[in-house]
């Protein structure tokens, strides 16, 4: 008997997943032993109409990094959905959209003159790729960007969510053998829809940073806390760590080493707004009852959208901010 | 100050009720005079230095007020015997702004010629005269002008003095003006048109 | 050297010369550095605003909107007079407490190509900014001649610690700043009990006789308590008292001689600036034998000449409420005078 | 990463109300019943009906018809707010076997057809708010009350004679009573007052009997010279920290002889009883009849303690009791209902300067006065100046010194016109000096007050109405010169007085304590801006607070007079004792929960919950809620980053659905 | 949208005290605008910023969150945490383009009945002044057309 099919796609988003999949070591081998790679545009040459022509539910586990920015993301998304048995939407793009997804604070048309009109791009008849393009052999098209970043979850049906920016390699390696246990009969999958490689509770659970009752009377950025305790919990010194909003899973890497979560795993399990939960979680930490001195406090945090939809934009309740639906010429 | 015969002391009121003049006078006061607070406890009445020269004690007036007594309140002298020491004000103990509402109440007395002695409108609208003139005060020509029709005879015992404080240069014959008058006086133009309505 | 703008008034150019002089003297030596606010103009007194509201305040607004215009670093504005200090406080906080009000003077204001935003400028008083800025110990460091032996009555008058809206002074009837200053150049500052209440104000002009007693008041008491001289911080103040003096004595057949004076003149001649720089000589009821005091024996305490409690006999005394002058907690003893 | 699922949907049953016409004169019903029925069918409603009252019997009955016939699984009453009738309708679910915790009421009077006016405009927000009760309690889950039991012994914190009547009310219905005291006596103000209005009698002999009892009782342990440093648990169950400060004297060999005190070379002030008039030794008890009887060392004053030398105390003591070595003690103690009357202080006349209190030597205060009058005070009862000596001729008393003023407080102190009548009645009583009454209005409510006022006019007494301007020693004429001058405006002749005299009592009034907002978070109540306690309610519940369990009495929430300050110690005594009989509290099951497994032990709620309710396993990293400590506000809920933390009674699901019941129509519409 | 917009407002009441203020506006049948729908917490405290999201991203155009007066909570001092939060909250939607105005917190106690009626009249109009938010109509573009929903101005 042939054996079951894996495939790995790789829509918008930076690739780093696909390197920490590469960087399971020599898990990936147990991945070519018990699979056959039926596309991974990554690391076996296959092409889009090898996939078209599996059966449907041919594939048994596809691994989908990355967000849908695109057309194409969507038109691979829903193929590849057709023919998977297990759909996981791989890493912080496709779970909940990343660092593409803060595309969403910002018009089209301006993402397109940025990435294309400003000096940083050497463009100069200032060229701007077009949907369809007329040339004498007949008609080039390239997809053209949707109104915004969508994640995996909101265009196609998903079976599990594996958060991480990238997902953390040891994870990923224990599902991996996860998936072998099942094919061995040695395990049960989880229900649909779960969060698999990662921590029900969240980075905190894993910290071993000292904690106290938390009150703050002044949010520093962690370059203007030199230097930070190395036993205490970070909040409590008034750096905003998102650690305690952010799903488990990691290993609480970043506070261990004195840098701030900046919460890539995403929300904990059962949040319906990441963003919200480090609102009120910031908020009740602060010492103060005067609303001028609570808005001094406030002034510590710069940029309190950015720094509590990092990663989380695309699946937040808002999905986006207001300029995204600027109406563009586009 | 005894009651004058103009204003002849009844037990009853006579003259009609007119109950919008409280809100009236407390729309055109400086500030939020809280005129409506009142709860006639006459620390104010009590705490006037020159209160023995008045017709009615603030308290009463602001009775007054309320009893929509127009004509005896725009007729007292009250307002124009308040020295505006503001002793009143910080003893209020409901943070009326009453030495405000004297000059609100002034400025109605002129506005409806109700003053039953000129010496003390006329002095102020002198005052304006000059500053309006020339954007200062006029010690020396307001002095002259105001004892000339006020108070002759005082003038001859004023003039010893008058001529100690020449003497002393601390009065000047001449007027000192401000530069740009035109802008002042547009601005007061403009002032003028305007009413506190709100 | 801290920047302030300031707003002399027009009686600082006639009746108050001595207080303009003295102050501009001191000024430099205190580190105050007074930037006179351009084309100034009158602040209409207690006339202005007892005939017509709007162009009254329109008037006291223009010179805020002046000032406002030239500050750059400082936001405060200084007034020596007390009739200025207050109408221009005023203004600042009535316009924001009746929008409705700011706004038609501001409307006013336009039609002279000038705005002012309530709140935008600190209105101070000069005797507020010596104790509040400058401080009592910079002060004591300064004097060159104590004013040893020269019994002073403290007269604030009404208007600079009332109303008030800005709680800068530390009590409305009885503050202690002018106290203090005066303790701090070395003279023997009498329990005065008037030292905020009324001189009569415009009524020399209007009432004199209402205004006469008033004044009869102050100096009555000022003798009674064995005041070699009052010290003022107002002009209309000392000119009600020195120049309507003789009135008064003439009114009630009195022979009163309480020489007043500018409290910037008697920091001058702490500071040891001559008499002449300050203004001496201009005033009408004759400071020559106060003066003299300067320097001879200490005559018998305040105690025993004012007629007060005696102490440590009897009922003990609940200890007086220490009032805070701004930025210098006093001590018990200091609070006891 | 959302999952809605909209299948099996429980069956719900929506009834609404007409309630006479005062709901379906604005609003539609009968459009908006068949509207639920159709519309919300999808969403589980399987029965919609309108009735006209639907709060009586009959409407009630109709719901547990349907309950029991229709198996219906969750109801809700479209009528007027839960506030009024929640209960009502619980119980007819509870009746008919459902959980009452699966009934909601959608208040379409109060938030709809009472304040709007354009029927069809009421008639579709009458549908959102149904549709959003709907949606909210499809999500409800059923609750069972939560039941604790309770210590039957209870803490009073206040000697004064709130406190002191409460200890004795619950301590003679047989239960054990701890009353703490910060002051080494018991006994309050009142202790210090010479006779109490309207009768005269004298204070001591009406209270000092309550103390001796309340010394002696075999239910009440006396903690005198003591303070309540901590407090924890809940209704039933509180445990209680008291630190009791060093006397320095052993209590169980002093026989109260007060040779110490006698002996005792050193004399200071005594600012708390004698009210700063007179002076008391370092040893001391604070009066003659004070419990407990021993004295206690004023150690920061006690030569011994300051240079180390003196001990006349110690070598005069004939029983050894003195000891040096004492060191604060923290007793701690089970309690199951707290008693607060820790009473008020005065307010410090010396703040409104114009009347030269602490300047002008013969300004006194009310309370200086009390204590001049008394017989066992520092003047023998004697009503003299400053000096000492003198009689006054002539005294001012003026009312409302601090109060009814802007400046300083609001509020009236309702005291201080019978206490300056009193005082008027002992001056001509005891001097026969002439004396004037300064007042703005004159509160006399009380049984026998307004007879009071009536017999002190009669004995000449001279009543100006106004509010003093200033008390000044300036003098302006001959008749004036070395008097204190009262300017007054004498508002009912409407002339300026000044009134020459040569003592003026200022009545000032009532503040609340200056620690009172240290205390009411010690205790978890409410606390108004002003610093008096809240009240669970004005009028309803005066002596409850938001508190369970803890009681208010006395002068903690605002001026009171002796009568009132004793009923509401018994008020509150009944409370407690009726609290001890039912053995068990039933708390509202609207609590939070904290799931361990999701909980990441950040601490963050820690801080948040003002009635200590979150406690924090260092073992387990985990923080956990005690149920019958937590009020149900919420808060931590909202708080936890985690989602960690669920309420009871106004979960998320709740709201969130109740959100999208609410804009239904508008969703309906895009 | 047309052309009189009528804004749909969520309000959070505190079951202490603004609750109990609108049961007072109700029984005293003062009449104020129809646009608010009240959901009763047990305090502004138990005020969850995702409530808020929730309630904008599905329909509505504006959010009023009423508590006890500082001070005078019933739970001591929460609604301090619900000001924490709310100042927060505006600060975050600011960033998202959407106007904090169309989220308010006001204090109203049990008593007042009229100032609840007259807080929300005055909200009413300040939301009409904004506009229609209608972001439940936005996130219904499938991703290729996009339909014209008004945009939000908010001052940098």
């Amino acid at each position: 008997m042939s054996k079951p099919k894996f495939a790995m796609y790789w829509s918008g988003s930076c690739g780093g997943c696909e390197i920490a999949v590469l960087n399971i070591g020599e898990k990936i081998l147990d991945v070519d032993a018990r699979f056959e790679v039926a596309f991974w545009p990554v690391a076996v040459d296959a092409k889009v109409k090898d996939v078209e022509a599996l059966p449907d539910g041919g594939i048994l586990l596809t691994l989908w990094n990355g967000s849908i920015r695109n057309e194409e993301n969507e038109h691979m998304a829903h193929l590849l959905r057709r023919k998977s048995k297990l759909l996981v939407a791989f890493g912080s793009c496709a779970t909940e959209g990343c660092i593409p997804g803060l595309a969403n604070l910002a018009p089209l048309k301006e993402i397109f003159d940025t990435a294309y009109h400003t000096v940083s791009t050497d463009n100069p008849q200032g060229i701007s790729p077009q949907p369809v393009t007329k040339v004498p052999e007949g008609e080039i098209t390239i997809p053209a960007l949707k109104d915004r970043v969508y994640t995996l979850a909101q265009v196609v049906d998903v079976d599990y969510y594996m958060p991480g920016c990238p997902p953390e390699s040891h994870q990923i390696a224990a599902v991996i053998d996860l998936v072998i246990q099942v094919l061995d009969g040695k395990a049960q999958l989880p229900p649909k829809g779960s969060v698999i490689g990662a921590g029900g509770s969240t980075v905190c659970d894993e910290c071993p940073r000292k904690r106290n009752v938390k009150t703050i009377k002044a949010f520093r950025r962690i370059q203007e806390v030199a230097p930070a305790d190395p036993e205490l919990c970070l909040l409590e010194q008034g750096i905003p760590c998102n650690g305690p909003a952010t799903r488990s899973g990691c290993d609480a890497r970043c506070p261990r080493v004195g840098a701030q979560c900046i919460g890539c795993y995403g929300p904990a399990e059962g949040v319906i707004d990441y963003g919200a939960r480090l609102i009120t979680a910031f908020a009740s930490v602060i010492n103060a009852n005067e609303p001028d001195e609570i808005e001094r406090i406030l002034d510590g945090i710069p940029d309190p959208t950015g720094q509590f939809y990092r990663f989380n934009l695309a699946d937040s309740l808002f999905k986006a901010g207001a300029p995204a639906f600027k109406k563009n010429g586009h | 100050m005894p009651q004058t015969d103009t204003q002849p002391f009844r037990t009853a009121l006579i003259q009609e009720e007119d109950l919008s003049l409280l809100e009236e006078v407390s729309m055109k006061t400086a500030g939020v005079s809280h005129l409506e607070m009142c709860i006639q406890c006459g620390s104010c009445g009590g705490s006037c230095p020159p209160a023995e020269e008045m017709d009615h004690t603030p308290r009463m007036l602001f009775a007054m007020l309320r009893a929509g007594m127009r004509e005896a309140v725009l007729q007292s002298n009250t307002p124009w015997i308040c020295v505006s020491c503001y002793h009143c004000v910080v003893r209020c103990p409901q943070n009326v702004h009453i030495t405000d509402v004297m000059y609100t109440l002034k400025s109605m007395a002129i506005r409806e010629r109700k003053y039953r002695d000129a010496t003390a409108p006329e002095f102020s609208e002198t005052f304006v005269d000059m500053v309006e003139k020339y954007g200062r005060s006029f010690e020396f020509g307001l002095a002259t002008r105001h004892y000339l029709k006020h108070a002759p005879l005082r003038l001859v015992s004023m003039s010893t003095m008058g001529l100690g404080m020449l003497a002393k240069g601390r009065m000047s014959i001449t007027p000192k003006k401000i530069k740009d008058m035109p802008q002042l006086k547009a601005i007061l133009d403009k002032a003028k048109e305007l009413e506190l309505t709100s | 050297m801290s920047d302030y703008l300031f707003y002399p008034g027009c009686s600082m150019e006639s009746s108050a010369k001595a207080y303009y002089d003295s102050l501009l003297e001191i000024a430099e030596p205190l580190g105050i550095n007074l930037k006179e606010i351009e084309d100034w103009n009158c602040c209409g007194a207690t006339e202005y605003v007892g005939i017509n509201l709007i162009p009254a305040y329109s008037l006291i607004a223009r010179n805020l909107a002046l000032a406002a215009k030239m500050k750059n670093g400082t936001k405060t504005v200084v007034a020596p007079c007390s009739a200025c200090y207050l109408n221009l406080a005023k203004a600042d906080y009535y316009m924001a407490e009746r929008p409705a009000l700011g706004e038609k003077v501001n409307q006013a204001l336009e039609a002279g190509g000038l705005h002012y935003v309530p709140g935008s400028l600190d209105i101070r008083h000069i005797l507020d900014v010596i104790i509040n800025d400058i401080g009592l110990e910079t002060l004591k460091a300064k004097v060159i001649k104590p004013l040893k032996g020269l019994r002073v009555a403290p007269y604030l008058g009404c208007m600079v610690p009332r109303p008030d809206y800005y709680h800068r002074w530390s009590d409305p009837e009885h503050p202690i700043e002018l106290v203090e200053v005066l303790k701090a150049i070395g003279a023997e500052v009498i329990d005065f009990p008037r030292a905020t209440a009324c001189c009569g104000g415009h009524m020399t002009q209007i009432g004199p006789e209402t205004a006469y007693e008033l004044i009869r008041r102050l100096i009555s008491s000022a003798e009674k308590y064995k005041a070699d001289i009052m010290v003022t911080v107002c002009p209309m103040c000392q000119m009600n008292i020195d120049a309507y003096q003789s009135e008064t004595n003439r009114h009630f057949g009195t022979n009163y001689h309480m020489p007043i004076v500018f409290f910037t003149q008697l920091i001058g001649l702490a500071l040891g600036f001559p008499p002449e720089k300050l203004g001496f000589g201009t005033e009408i009821t004759s400071t020559r034998a106060a003066l003299a005091r300067i320097g001879v024996e200490i005559p018998e305490p305040v105690e025993e000449t004012a007629p007060r409690r005696k102490k440590e006999e009897g009922l003990p005394m609940p200890p007086r409420l220490l009032k805070n002058v701004k930025g210098k907690p006093r001590k018990a003893e200091e609070a006891e005078q | 990463m959302s999952a809605e699922s909209k299948s099996n949907k429980p069956k719900v049953g929506v009834y609404v109300c007409h309630c006479g016409t005062n709901i379906s004169h604005t609003v539609d019903v009968e459009q908006v019943r068949e509207w639920a029925e159709k519309t919300l069918g999808a969403e589980g409603v399987v029965i919609a009906r309108d009735y006209k009252f639907m709060c009586s019997s009959l409407g009630q009955e109709l719901i547990e018809k349907d309950i029991k016939e229709l198996g219906l699984e969750r109801v809700v009453v479209a009528a007027c707010s839960p506030h009024l009738h929640e209960m009502t309708f619980r119980g007819a679910s509870k009746r008919a076997g459902l959980n009452p915790y699966l009934t909601e009421l959608a208040s379409i009077r109060e938030q709809v057809s009472w304040v709007h006016t354009d029927k069809a405009v009421a008639t579709e927000k009458a549908k959102a708010v149904v549709a959003g009760a709907v949606e909210r309690v499809i999500k409800n889950e059923p609750l069972e009350e939560i039941r604790v039991p309770i210590h039957p012994d209870t803490l009073v914190v206040g000697g004064g004679i709130a406190g002191i009547q409460a200890a004795l009310e619950i301590a003679n219905a047989g239960f054990k009573v701890y009353l703490v005291e910060r002051e080494p006596s018991i006994g309050g103000h009142m202790a210090q007052f010479d006779k109490t209005f309207p009768t005269l009698d004298c204070a001591a002999c009406i209270l000092t009997p309550r103390m001796f009892e309340a010394g002696n009782h075999p239910n009440i342990e006396l903690l005198t010279w003591s303070e309540v440093t901590h407090v924890s648990g809940y209704v039933g169950n509180f445990t209680v920290t008291v630190k009791k400060k060093p006397r320095y004297v052993n209590t169980d060999l002093c026989t109260g002889c007060g040779i110490c005190v006698e002996k005792c070379p050193k004399k200071v002030v005594d600012d708390v009883y004698e009210a700063g008039l007179g002076y008391r030794k370092v040893v001391y008890t604070p009066f003659a009849q004070a419990v407990p009887k021993y004295p206690v060392i004023d150690a920061p004053n006690c030569t011994y303690f300051q240079k180390g030398t003196c001990k006349a105390c110690e070598k005069f003591c004939p029983t050894n009791a003195i000891d040096f070595t004492q060191k604060e003690e923290y007793v701690t103690l089970p309690v199951g209902n707290i008693i607060l009357a820790t009473g008020y202080d005065l307010f410090d006349a010396r703040r409104v300067s114009n009347y030269g209190y602490g300047r002008l030597a013969n300004v006194f205060t009310s309370i200086e006065f009390e204590r001049m009058s008394n017989a066992a005070g520092p003047t023998g009862g004697n009503i003299v100046l400053r000096d000492g000596k003198t009689q006054p001729k002539t005294v001012g008393i003026i009312h409302c010194v601090g109060s009814r003023d802007k400046n300083y407080n609001n509020y009236c102190s309702s005291i201080c016109c019978m206490q300056s009548l009193k005082f008027a009645h002992l001056v001509r009583e005891r001097t026969g000096a002439t004396v004037y009454e300064f007042y703005i209005d004159m509160r006399t409510p009380m049984k026998a007050y307004d007879e009071f006022y009536q017999r002190v006019l009669e004995e000449g007494t001279l009543f100006v109405r106004g509010k003093v301007a200033q008390v000044t020693n300036a003098a302006r004429n001959e008749r004036e010169e070395g008097k204190l001058i009262i300017q007054v405006e004498d508002t009912l002749a409407g002339k300026q007085r000044r009134i020459p005299v040569d003592m003026v009592i200022l009545s000032i009034g009532m503040e609340p304590r200056h620690d009172a907002k240290a205390t009411s978070h010690l205790f978890g109540v409410g606390c108004s801006a002003d610093g008096w306690f809240i009240e669970k309610h004005p009028k309803l519940d005066p002596v409850s607070t938001m508190t369970e369990g803890v009681m208010i009495a006395g002068c903690a929430t605002g001026p009171k007079d002796i009568p009132a300050s004793v009923a509401q110690g018994s008020a509150a005594a009944a409370r407690v004792l009726n609290k001890i009989m039912q053995k068990e509290v039933v708390l509202e099951p609207i609590k939070a929960t904290i799931n361990p497994e999701q909980c990441s032990g950040c601490r963050i709620c820690n801080g948040l919950c003002p009635f200590n309710a979150i406690l924090f396993h260092e073992d387990r990293m985990v923080s956990e809620v005690n149920p019958a400590l937590c009020q149900g506000c919420g808060t931590c809920v909202a708080a936890c980053p985690a989602g960690a933390i669920s309420g009871s009674g106004f979960s998320n699901e709740q709201i969130l659905a109740q959100i999208d019941g609410l804009l239904m129509d508008v969703n309906m519409a895009a | 949208m047309s052309e009189t917009f009528e804004p749909v407002i969520i309000g959070f009441t505190c079951n202490w005290c603004s609750y109990r203020a609108a049961d007072l506006a109700g029984t005293a049948r003062m009449k104020y605008a129809p646009n608010v729908r009240l959901i009763r917490l047990m305090c502004s405290g138990r005020l969850d910023p995702t409530f808020v999201m929730k309630a904008l991203a599905s329909g509505a155009d504006g959010v009023l969150i009423t508590g006890c007066h500082p001070g005078e909570c019933h739970y001591i001092e929460q609604n301090y945490k619900a000001l924490r939060r709310y100042l927060l909250l505006r600060r975050v939607l600011k960033g998202m383009g959407i106007a904090p105005e169309r989220v308010k917190l006001v204090w109203v106690s049990a008593a007042e009945g009229m100032k609840l009626a007259h807080e929300i009249n005055i909200f009413v109009e300040e939301i009409r002044a904004l506009g229609p938010l209608g972001w439940h109509k936005k996130l219904k573009g499938n991703g290729h057309t996009l339909e014209e929903p008004a945009l939000e101005e908010v001052a940098a």
